[in-house]
């Protein structure tokens, strides 16, 4: 049964990002150095460090899921995950409880994050510009379940704040978006 | 597994393996009972296949699931909708294979067959090779005999004759009526698209499931507590909700009464109606001193039988691929006229079903470990003995159980049971 | 999942099953069917398992897919070709692990038995065990009971007794011939290696593709389109090719007609007599006067019951895995004495066969689709009349039908039923 | 496959396909046998399920296979072991989804009901639903019958009643005091952990295999070779070691007269006294005059019926999941007060067993071929006659064959068909 | 049925690379720029961007995918593919029409390049020396039929033209290249 | 049948590595240098090069595949694989005789190394310090019987001889290390 998931109206009235508005790489950004970042990100979730991996994100920021039409809105079309940053932390929290049971026990995961590209700078809310990057993965899962393998395609935006990197979104489209697809529990 | 071994102490009748108080383990397991219930159940009852506001315009079609059968929901040119199984009558080839779509025909790739969004057969190339054109009357695609709705809900049913929608609807349609109430245009769409959600378990498992006010507290206590949410409450032992059982296999959890007791306008949909004043002021307009009560008793909490699942502002599809597998569709209702509520439903309902949806996946969890666990030997019974001896009768002779008695699935298997002795 | 909904209006007998101008989807879907195919068409018709050119030399093997059986094609010392099962008759393992090589014998990793090429039993360790040599007569790998070859062509049959090769074959031989006659040394090698092509699909689908007249303009519209090619010319209404139903389910499409029209030597294989003069003049030297016919008529395009396909230039075996699976194999002939040709044959079949191949890659999407299209349960027939209203005798009594006919599928069937009946 | 095909010239009666020199292939192959043998043998005789050593402390449990169930080997409060049937008495769902841990009691996370660890239910919340407490008497996990140990060997029988856990290991145990005599304080653990290692064979290919003194030579040769391991000798024409068929289908390689041959201590573990100077020393202490004949001795290498294999060492547990498929549980042999030997043998264990090990999964790929070949389809069976000309009986009337004879595996089959005929 | 596939004879008479003439890298080449354009070709591919792939293409472009036989001369035994410049060209042109069913509807694919090592160079047919990689792949295939996951070995040549980096030569050497495939219908 | 693998008992007194004791990366190592180690030992192991793939390990080599418990102490608790150098080159030479039936015939094998992070330094018995490096991997292998697709993550220990990179450790933890897993016959 569902019940009626009122307190989860976090308003995610931020809006799909403007697909045009891609402008150049950002100066001031290595690949190397974004490779980096990104497989601790990976490492994170894999090992469901949970409060480090909240810690990465911008308070604007947007973790995406798509369902199987990519070219829906996500504030009108329902989407697998499409968070913004409260509804980021009250997933966080419920999967500490230890009582999330899609995730306790937890599933064992490791991921391969590759084919890393600096695609380009997006305008953000601050007047900044983030840096759009792109990468394949796969996602090895095994759980009671059985064993689960994931593959797709990320978007991820990088954002400067002093001298941290911070994570300020995140589109994860599965290659089989528009297929059935099991319980996905974990960080993907 | 337990299809290896069977019970030593049933027969396997029905009767034996449906009892009043306990059901077999081996009615979720047994390949021989998933072969029977396709035929005696999803391929003659009344099935959810579908929203009209799926395919609004002339000639839209979209592509579904309908059992272990791949069919197109189709609206033809005059607007009727039909539900066609997605088979050539050529040589059996698979005709569509987009997911939706518009157009007035479907045209098979082997050998060129076309097909009007109807099913009749419009043309084969070559046609002398038939002695011209019309040769093949009696050809087409499949047509699911019988298609129906109901507020838009589309239902399909393989026989070509029995209960009408209506009839099988019987109470529950009322339930479907509440959920129209709360729109201030008086009309439902589910266009905000689905989600589908793989899961290896027995399809009734989940439907049993949808009308258990007993599992909330456990299940779902992980983000009740973290949202502080107070539906928890509603599912309790001092909850003044009730389980009823609305005959044809179909059940509620009925809130309202506590939702009265409270008599807060939209505190049914965790909020006030200050946040959503657009909402509110339609809905005054438009139902005057009765739209308090709408919006105080909010929506239905509805198992339709067999795959319909009304949860309040979620509308679930459920379909069986196999004895031990099935698929659950979700999506968010959408009320005509309630832009504000809408964006909001689909937001909720993003966080809570679905793959990832921090209610459904962990009913999900359930549901798995409930088929492993069935595939256990001993006990060999699961126990639905839940309120039985707290049951009662309403004013409209629909039996009634407290917030968390199992009094829904009893009728379940009442449904059932007349189904597969039918 | 139509095998758990058996259709309502047949008893299942292939008498109801399979009718003049239909044929019940049940027959590629339902397990219990492939089983008595294997019983009664696999292990006991003669099934074509590979040619002597891949073994060539004395002690040679190659080790093949027969049906759900792994056998070895071996030759022996003295040149004689065995199909051994690969099963050692100590306690049934797999002896042969390699995919091909030299050896006069096998010996199995377990306990070290070994059989010599023909398998018979050579020796065992510790034989003292056995009471010493040679006490163990009657053990050995399992001889396919029946073997034999035509140009090179290896057929097995499991049957101890029943129609000769030459019998099975009956016309279709001649099509065999057609096809060494393209040869200055009238000789056919397929020792150009074998593409494996995992078709989910019953294996009939593919059988009754082979000479399906009707699909190529329609499935391979794409690669004719690009390419200019005027294969698809050749199946159309107006093409005069025939279908020919040769007997013991064997059919052709017989091109001759429209390649006797252009009287263009080499048009068959999409080339002029300029640019192979190599070929052509080995082929006046040989052949004379009857070099130009041969040149002009081409190779023949025969489905030889139940698994062997010669489609011009590319050669299809064809085994089933499971009721719903199958593998292509598929290679380029390559004609003794013509090496400018035999190039050109291994560029074209890679271009056209195989996993990636431009045309059988289409064809095996059809496959797919069709097996997931028959798993829908209405229509539930397949319909096979086409032709039937036109079909005549030739000179040599078998039925033709024009060029996009079912002539050939209904000569399968035919066949198909007696041998079920059997 | 073959299950598609039986056999033509057997009933399928055992004592059809279970012959005293060979066996029928169907009996590997064939879901209906497989199901049988769950109900005649997995669920009724005594199976090895673990050891009291993996759960030292009250209330400490593990969760363990036991053919296809998912079991919970449980120690209570009062040090009583239990065997649990993970599946809630309510609605069946899988109960424990830990691997091991410490507690009193389980819970369901679906609706809350607690069991004891003796699987009697505790409590279920908002009980007035069932009219209060203590109303559901009779329900409770599923308790396994009989569990007894030996040794701390813990076996479990689903049969209510029948033979005694000792009745049933008979002569199998002297073989376990052989290997508790191995130990300065007369105990063993197994709390060295497990290997999981998937098999894909039928079960009785490594029961069968497990005093098979056939093959070492051939297919550990390569083990032997590299390490100059005398082992090979043992399993040899001219070893004096003898295979013995200890009656309950249970056997044994009992290499003592070759140990006893050479008369050195230690030699069973390929080692010398003055290498475990300590270990030689307590058991000198302990044993006095007899240690010397139990270090020359060595550790038993026993097969018990049907899933409890003693390789000196090593310890399998063997549990069946399919017909086709199978599961090795390994571990090495832990001897109490002998922490010198108890190191060596877990780094032996390792380079021998499991998924990597340089021995085991030589065998594991020899019972993965077996069981593919065995889909073939010729020859049908499986010779088991090796050595049934020079058998004879020992002083206390056991079979006796030479050290590379299937005595054993005759032995096995005897008392399998007696169970499966019962 | 298989048709004479006449149109199809393109002269694939380049010969198969002679495994001995490896040398030493050549200059100028870069891991880091290497990655990338794999990674653009990697992409390319994943999106049916069809033109923008073939157009990375030398005149003398090998495209080749053995059979189960790694010895095998390619030229007088069947590949899974072997295509010369021209037969890429028809390849392309067929995928276009939107009815070479095997790849329409398309696969939905993700794939991982890794492991890219520079191997050596290789001397071509202009005189000069392409640069020869090997990488590891992993592609996520999602169609109807269901997923598939193929993995295996690429050896990659690299040419400068110009200001552009061509690919001379690809050969994906599928890890179970001697089993059974199903339908390879994209580009690999 | 086991027997008794006497000749086996190579003492692996070796202790399992102190978590704690992780410095801070050693000077002179550059990620791109390391991945392209990494990717050369994975190479010879996929392509079964055992002489050159045993020749990159130091004498106190430790090469560990843990079993179901990650905490358990590998001395005296059972794993997949525990070796020492002595036990590589038994494994080594046992698959060389071409009889270790299970890699006789060998599994073909490619495998995928990602998301490489050097994670600090670790004191070594010679009184340098090892580099220590994370990665995640799949391997595909292929054999008859059928494919398997292995995840995990690899914990390696570098350490430089001379001109020589070696390889001093390398603990392969699989994703599903708490399953039944089958025959694991190739080099991981
Ligand atoms: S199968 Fe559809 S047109 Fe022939
Ligand atoms: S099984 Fe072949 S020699 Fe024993
Ligand atoms: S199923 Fe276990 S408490 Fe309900
Ligand atoms: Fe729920
Ligand atoms: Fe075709
Ligand atoms: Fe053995």
């Amino acid at each position: 049964m569902t019940e009626t998931a009122a307190p989860l109206a976090a308003s995610a009235a931020t809006e799909a990002p403007d697909p045009d508005a891609l402008g150049p790489v950002p100066d001031g950004w290595d690949v190397r150095e974004v490779e980096q970042y990104l497989y601790r990100e990976a490492r994170l979730a894999d090992e469901n460090d949970y409060d480090a991996w909240e810690a990465l994100w911008t308070d604007d920021a947007i973790y995406w899921v798509p369902g199987d039409d990519l070219t829906a809105d996500p504030t009108r079309n329902v989407s697998i995950i499409f968070d913004n940053r409260s509804r980021i932390s009250t997933r966080m929290k419920q999967v500490k409880t230890g009582k999330r049971y899609a995730q306790a026990p937890p599933s064992n995961l490791r991921r391969l994050i590759s084919n890393v590209e600096l695609l380009g700078g997006r305008a953000n809310g601050d007047g900044g510009v983030d840096l759009e990057i792109g990468a394949n993965f796969i996602v090895f899962e095994s759980r009671q379940r059985g064993n689960t393998i994931w593959g797709g395609r990320t978007t991820y935006r990088l954002r400067r704040e002093g001298d941290q990197i911070r994570l300020a979104y995140k589109k994860v489209v599965l290659v089989d978006h528009d297929k059935v697809v099991p319980t996905l529990g974990f960080l993907v | 597994m337990t299809s290896l071994v069977p019970p030593a102490d049933v027969q396997g009748t029905y009767d034996q393996l449906i009892r009043a108080d306990k059901v077999h383990g081996s009615v979720y397991t047994d390949p021989q009972i998933f072969g029977e219930e396709l035929r005696k159940i999803w391929f003659r009852t009344w099935v959810f296949i579908g929203h009209e506001s799926e395919i609004p315009e002339p000639n839209d079609y979209v592509r579904k699931q309908f059992a272990t059968q791949d069919v197109i929901m189709t609206r033809d040119r005059e607007g009727a909708v039909h539900v066609l199984i997605n088979r050539c009558a050529h040589r059996g080839l698979q005709v569509c294979d987009d997911d939706k779509g518009n157009s007035s025909s479907f045209r098979c790739p082997y050998h060129g067959w076309t097909y009007r969004n109807s099913g009749e057969l419009l043309g084969y190339p070559y046609n002398k090779g038939y002695g011209g054109k019309g040769k093949l009357d009696g050809l087409g695609m499949g047509q699911v005999p019988r298609v129906d709705s109901y507020a838009g809900f589309v239902f399909a049913s393989m026989a070509k004759e029995g209960p009408t929608l209506i009839e099988h609807l019987g109470s529950a349609k009322g339930e479907i009526d509440r959920l129209v109430g709360l729109s201030p245009e008086g009309t439902v769409q589910l266009d905000a698209g689905w989600l589908k959600h793989k899961t290896r378990s027995n399809w009734k498992f989940l439907a049993e499931n949808e009308t258990d006010g007993y599992h909330p507290q456990f299940v779902h206590g992980s983000i009740f507590g973290v949202t502080g949410s107070p539906i928890g409450a509603l599912y309790s032992d001092s909850s003044t909700a009730v389980t009823r059982s609305l005959g044809n296999g179909h059940s509620e959890n009925d809130l309202r009464p506590e939702f009265r007791k409270f008599g807060e306008p939209m505190r049914w949909f965790g909020t006030t109606p200050e946040r959503v004043p657009e909402y509110v002021g339609r809905m005054n307009e438009v139902y005057g001193d009765d739209a308090e009560r709408r919006m105080i008793e909010g929506a239905p909490h509805v198992m339709i039988f067999p795959n319909l699942f009304i949860a309040e502002i979620q509308v679930f599809n459920i379909q069986p691929n196999a004895v031990g597998e099935c698929v659950q569709y979700s999506t968010a209702v959408q009320l005509g006229g309630a832009p504000e509520l809408n964006r909001r439903m689909v937001s909720q309902s993003i966080g809570s079903v679905g793959p990832a949806g921090m209610l459904l996946a962990d009913d999900t969890e359930m549901y798995e470990r409930n088929q492993r666990g069935v595939e256990m030997l001993d006990p060999e019974w699961l126990d639905v003995r839940r309120g039985l001896g707290r049951e009662s009768t309403d004013e409209n002779g629909f039996t009634i159980g407290a917030a968390t008695d199992e009094t829904g699935m009893r009728g379940f298997w009442k449904h059932y049971k007349s189904l597969m002795e039918a």
